[in-house]
């Protein structure tokens, strides 16, 4: 398959790119929901556009409802998100949620999908335990109790966690652990008792909640996929969610760097543009190339896990990696290049660079990934 | 036993019996800094009096001249008192603009009057300065700068916009760049001093990235400034500013010396991580960073004895705020999505994130690591057009 | 089956019966390559078989036309010859820079005449060509060029010297660029074409750092070229040269392409060594070369469709030399001191050294990676100035 | 202690950097010997005006008719030869064997310290086992044989092992590979029976041996220091060797750098001289901060092992990774800058580059000892 969008994508992209330009822009959602301090850090209204735009269900099968579309599809509505630092519950809910209930039975995805397809629904992940990424390891612990279960453990850096309708929670049913085995997924409605939520806003000022739970009874009809056997689900979340990050942060380091080129042109000092100078013109191209690159990986690790091939794991990983520090240079360079009014919250370009920040730590950062690239490959 | 270690012994049992309690605390933030100043608001007692105990006995400056309210102590005596504070963990007594910049200039370019006047009252913390360099369309290439001081005979009439003035808003006077002739881009510019009281002042603080305000837009409508508050020349203030940020850049960059020996990399055990190739970034880092500090002490080393290169402080300037940007990057991969947190009690207020974004700022203010790095192929390597 | 399924399978089932046993090992050297040419001495009989087979059908070209000695095959099918090759473990029958460089400019700039004659030559390895561009004071300045042909009428009288010649030592033909009117920079340079054993064109091989010779200095005193060996308008061979180096840089940057499957990480278990700090940049490396090998195969796509930008080859062929250049450093790490042996037995005579300072040249050769970035500044981000 | 030259170190410099450059230059020594394919790699003739010159038994003690110097001193000289990339034994002999001899019995050190302070004996260090440097584990045996021992086993990389009147070879004398303790170092003479060498010459022409030890026969009087307490010796004899080739190295980028900044300043392109193109002055700039900062650190790593501070294990690594790395880059840009005549033998830049090569692997590379930093800091 060709690395570029087709005919039908093309057109996605175009409406997609208008949409999140008009709707979506820094000012009208970021700024807005940061500065009214909005307890979700994001607008329900944009999210039913999302849904009127048929967005919100494209990966979703055409049986539920949804447009059967894929990551590369997906990505495209990312990377305009990350461009235009949309804050939007899309990717753990439209992306890694979906992904999760494909998995489900009939009453699970007919008790999500509609919401979400309506965009009146938001789902949160719930995967990390601790600072950093490991969903390796697993001690959040779902027992056994009459028909169902208890849930019992802590989650970490769960975005949407407290607007969510639902939080899809990846427990430990059996064994140890870092045992590959014994974790199961569960649908958690919001209102369970014994959930307890301490939300704290991110330095992109999404909110992520620590979440407890403290003996959440759930019933059968809560879990995703085979008891015991939610590693596979799991996993297909786990690339859903990096691939979808990358995509988000290709945009990100696009609209970067977009902003940097645009000040180059203006902004003069010593009676230059100081795009004139050529120590900037050849750290800009580098960083041009990166992009480049980085976008290019990423439209291939979503043909591969479109395609089922066994080596979609591996270029997730190498994906999410190339994404994050491209992007990661795309923001420091944007910042060191606007000088002083760059460090300014007037200015949009430090938004990109705490954006950056939180995206790269979302579903493994660049070193994690890493450390999976070389594992993958037998080394 | 040397005259240097009775010094020192001295200087020990001084401290010993002067620093309260709570001044021997580390500095968190910025809010345990002693700024001092008219309008300054202490910490608690312990920080007054430290202030004052110290001010007393010239140790605010300790290298300054006793008549302008130092001490008087030599290089090697000021070292030692340096490395005592350190070694009891008390903090400076006192820190400003007046201390690190203004200082410095009125000690080379003032007159004997200005020294008498304004270096006593910055050793004593009476009055907090500010710097009025930037202007927004003069940032690396300052000395387009616009602000114009119109003769008025005994005075000064100044218009004009400053930008990047730290803590404006809360300075009791400012050293200034004004430009007192059109017709000549270095030689048309003077190094005013004047109130921040003076009708016509006026400030805005700027909201930055890291959500603090540490600096402000200033505007100057119709301030009058009289001629006795010049230092140095008239139309020679660019050799006073100079000076002054050349000295600016020797301090940033010494900053990263002395004889640094923690590393980073523990923060891996200390935050329980198990992550190799974290591990190898951050070992990589502790070797540019111990490898840094060596030549911080270097450089201090030679600048004592006159055998620095005059443009080196802009090297040290480069690499010290590159490498710093660096650290932060990393200490916010090692924190992780706790690090990311903008407002949680866990992470006092988002300290991590926000210390990461100020750490932006280095490459950028006093200098921007671009201009260093002209500055070094020119007066160093030599190269040409440069 | 599909059209092109048949096609594959005609093809694999012809490279069955046609490529020799030899032919189907690795090439591990320069010397493993079929050149072609008047002098050119067959490693053996296999090799000699393998490409006169090939040339018969047309296969040492495959998607030129058959009129000029290629096999007419559409992209599609090349990249299936080139995957039945790859699949086969099968050699290229023939390599040369008639091939790849000035075919490509006689087919867009050649008259009947030249493609007919020249391109049968090339597809029949006949006549071995090199490149006469660059001088001793036009490196990356290459339109400062001085060679200069005298117009005589019915021919030019050459003069000059040109360097960097790639085996002009052992090339029967040469195509040059040479400056045929010094008023005008630009529009003063012809494409011209002449044998190399025209009477005063001398070489002199150039030894690298390396060890190797592969490029001469190549001098002309009074060499005689006949009018009809032109290619394109006269005075117009930079819109030739310039179109070739545009070939050549797709073709390099075109090299990291395709599905790249393999790491480089292995070395490590390969070597059994247990260094986690190699580990991580090898892993860093795989990262990276992963991406641009994915980089490379949507370039080449969007070449096919005409949608990648004209300015994309200098970016690809910057990011794929340096990329190339890390990973020799990389494998001389891993390989530790017996990478470093020069002429051993263990290392096929220096093998992995000579390769590691040979991609040296890399960032150098066919544009340096400064004018690459140069061109990406002004061509593609439009930078201003550039 | 001021991290610059005394007065008696700025005198010592002077007149070594004098005559390094007159007797010790490229043309006169390392192309000369490289050309000629001389077996030793080195001139005999240079090596007895380094001890005209009192330079080959610097590190000796006073009683010994040396001169009692530290590693300040020896990395002066070492810096020279950097920049000339004079051939010389002197890093083997002056440096790492007298250090080794330091720990020697009377006899020993009668037996060969007039030699090297005469300018007249070569030691070399065998230590290496394998293509990597990992000193920690040590294969080859010595086993007790009567009075003495007897030695078998294999070293790799032994420079001028084939040249040297003794090798000074660290084997186990019980215990594992990997134990710490049961080391011991030997003074093995170049004649003793069952040494067999495959010498090879290396990229930067100068020739290491592959020695093989089959039963070679040793008396008593041949152990330095205490049999199975070798490790301390080896230890001392690792930091000389590792600090000095770390001072050879920033000389070796000093060299690089001062051609480069030179051919800058003439070269033209584009009608100007290609030292004006800000991006090239900005690499340079770069370039010269981190060459300022490795020689730093390699002064301070010099001074805390001449003054026995514990750090010093630690700031050796530090500096010889730190050298490593800067010079590196110093070879990489001096390449670059040169353009093609660069890649040309008959520029020295090249011969920078390949010495710099040498020089990284010699007594273990930027990741060996980036490894030895995290491990001496307790992560």
């Amino acid at each position: 398959m060709p690395l570029y969008h087709t005919e039908d994508q093309a057109m996605l992209a175009e409406s997609v790119t208008g949409f999140m330009a008009d709707e979506g822009g820094i000012k009208k959602q970021l700024r807005h929901w940061r500065d009214t301090n909005c307890k979700d850090g994001f607008g329900h209204g944009l999210w039913k556009q999302f849904a009127e735009m048929g967005l919100t269900g494209m990966l979703a099968a055409e049986a539920d409802g949804g447009l059967a579309m894929g990551h590369v599809e997906a990505g495209i509505v990312l990377a305009e998100i990350g461009r235009n630092l949309t804050p939007s519950p899309f990717l753990t809910t439209s992306v890694m949620g979906v992904t999760a209930l494909k998995d489900a039975s009939d009453e699970l995805r007919g008790r999500w999908l509609p919401g979400i397809i309506a965009g009146e629904t938001v789902l949160a992940m719930a995967i990390d335990e601790g600072a950093k990424h490991k969903p390796e390891k697993i001690a959040c612990r779902a027992e056994r109790a009459g028909n169902g279960f208890r849930l019992t453990g802590a989650k970490d850096f769960v975005i949407h966690g407290t607007s969510a309708d639902a939080i899809i929670v990846a427990a430990r049913t059996s064994g140890s652990d870092s045992d590959a085995d014994g974790v199961t997924l569960f649908a958690v409605p919001k209102d369970a008792a014994g959930i307890g939520h301490n939300a704290v806003r991110l330095v992109d000022s999404s909110i992520a909640s620590h979440v407890r739970f403290d003996g959440v009874e759930l019933d059968g009809s809560a879990v995703i996929g085979e008891v015991d056997g939610g590693r596979a689900v799991l996993n297909k979340v786990l690339s859903a969610g990096r691939i979808g990050a990358a995509a988000e942060q290709t945009g990100v380091g696009a609209g970067a760097f977009a902003m940097t080129t645009g000040y180059l042109k203006t902004r003069k000092q010593f009676g230059k543009l100081i795009g004139e100078f050529q120590a900037l013109q050849h750290r800009a191209a580098h960083l041009y190339s990166e992009l480049e690159i980085a976008e290019a990986v990423v439209i291939k690790a979503q043909q591969l896990l479109d395609g089922g091939s066994e080596r979609a794991e591996l270029m997730v990983s190498v994906a999410k990696a190339k994404a994050a520090r491209a992007c990661n240079l795309a923001v420091r360079e944007g910042v060191q290049m606007h000088g002083g009014v760059g460090m300014t919250d007037e200015y949009d370009i430090g938004l990109y660079m705490k954006r950056e920040r939180a995206l790269t730590e979302f579903m493994g950062d660049a070193n994690y990934h890493a450390e999976r690239v070389a594992q993958l490959s037998g080394y | 036993m040397s005259e240097l270690e009775a010094f020192r012994a001295e200087i020990r049992s001084w401290i010993e019996a002067n620093c309260p309690e709570e001044m021997r605390k580390p500095v968190q933030d910025e809010g345990d800094i002693c700024w001092g100043g008219r309008n300054f608001v202490f910490k608690n007692e312990g920080q007054k009096a430290w202030m004052e105990v110290c001010a007393a006995k010239g140790y605010t400056v300790p290298d300054w001249p006793v008549a302008y309210g130092g001490a008087g102590m030599s290089p090697a005596e000021a070292k030692v008192w340096r490395e005592e504070l350190a070694r009891a963990g008390a903090r400076p007594p006192l820190s400003s603009f007046g201390i690190w910049m203004l200082g410095p200039a009125l000690l080379k370019f003032g007159t004997e009057e200005q020294k008498v006047l304004y270096l006593n009252q910055i050793a004593r913390g009476e009055i907090r300065w500010c710097q009025g360099y930037s202007e927004p369309g003069s940032g690396s290439d300052l000395v387009s700068l616009q602000t114009f001081g119109e003769d008025k005979g005994d005075h000064w009439v100044v218009n004009g916009q400053k930008i990047w003035t730290s803590y404006a808003d809360k300075a009791d006077w400012i050293f200034c760049l004004v430009r007192t002739d059109k017709t000549n881009v270095y030689q048309g510019i003077s190094f005013l001093l004047f109130d921040m009281t003076t009708p016509g002042v006026t400030t805005k603080p700027i909201k930055l990235i890291s959500g603090a305000s540490p600096f402000c837009e200033t505007f100057f409508d119709n301030v009058v400034v009289p001629k006795h508050q010049i230092v140095g020349q008239l139309n020679r203030g660019w050799d006073v500013a100079k000076y002054l940020l050349g000295h600016e850049r020797e301090m940033i960059s010494g900053a990263g010396g002395g004889e640094q020996t923690s590393t980073i990399g523990k923060v891996l055990t200390r935050n329980g991580l198990d992550d190799p190739m974290l591990r190898a970034e951050l070992a990589q880092f502790d070797i540019d960073a111990l490898a840094f500090a060596a030549c911080g002490e270097k450089f201090l080393d030679e600048i004592k004895v006159g055998r620095a290169h005059p443009a080196k402080p802009n090297m040290m300037k480069y690499a010290g705020t590159e490498l710093n940007k660096r650290r932060h990057e990393l200490l916010m991969a090692a924190g992780g999505s706790t690090a990311l947190e903008w407002e949680s009690e866990e992470t006092r207020g988002g300290a991590p994130a926000r210390s990461w974004l100020r750490t932006k700022a280095n490459s950028i203010e006093g200098g921007t690591s671009e201009v260093m790095l002209n500055v070094v192929a020119k007066r160093i390597l030599e190269l040409p057009g440069a």
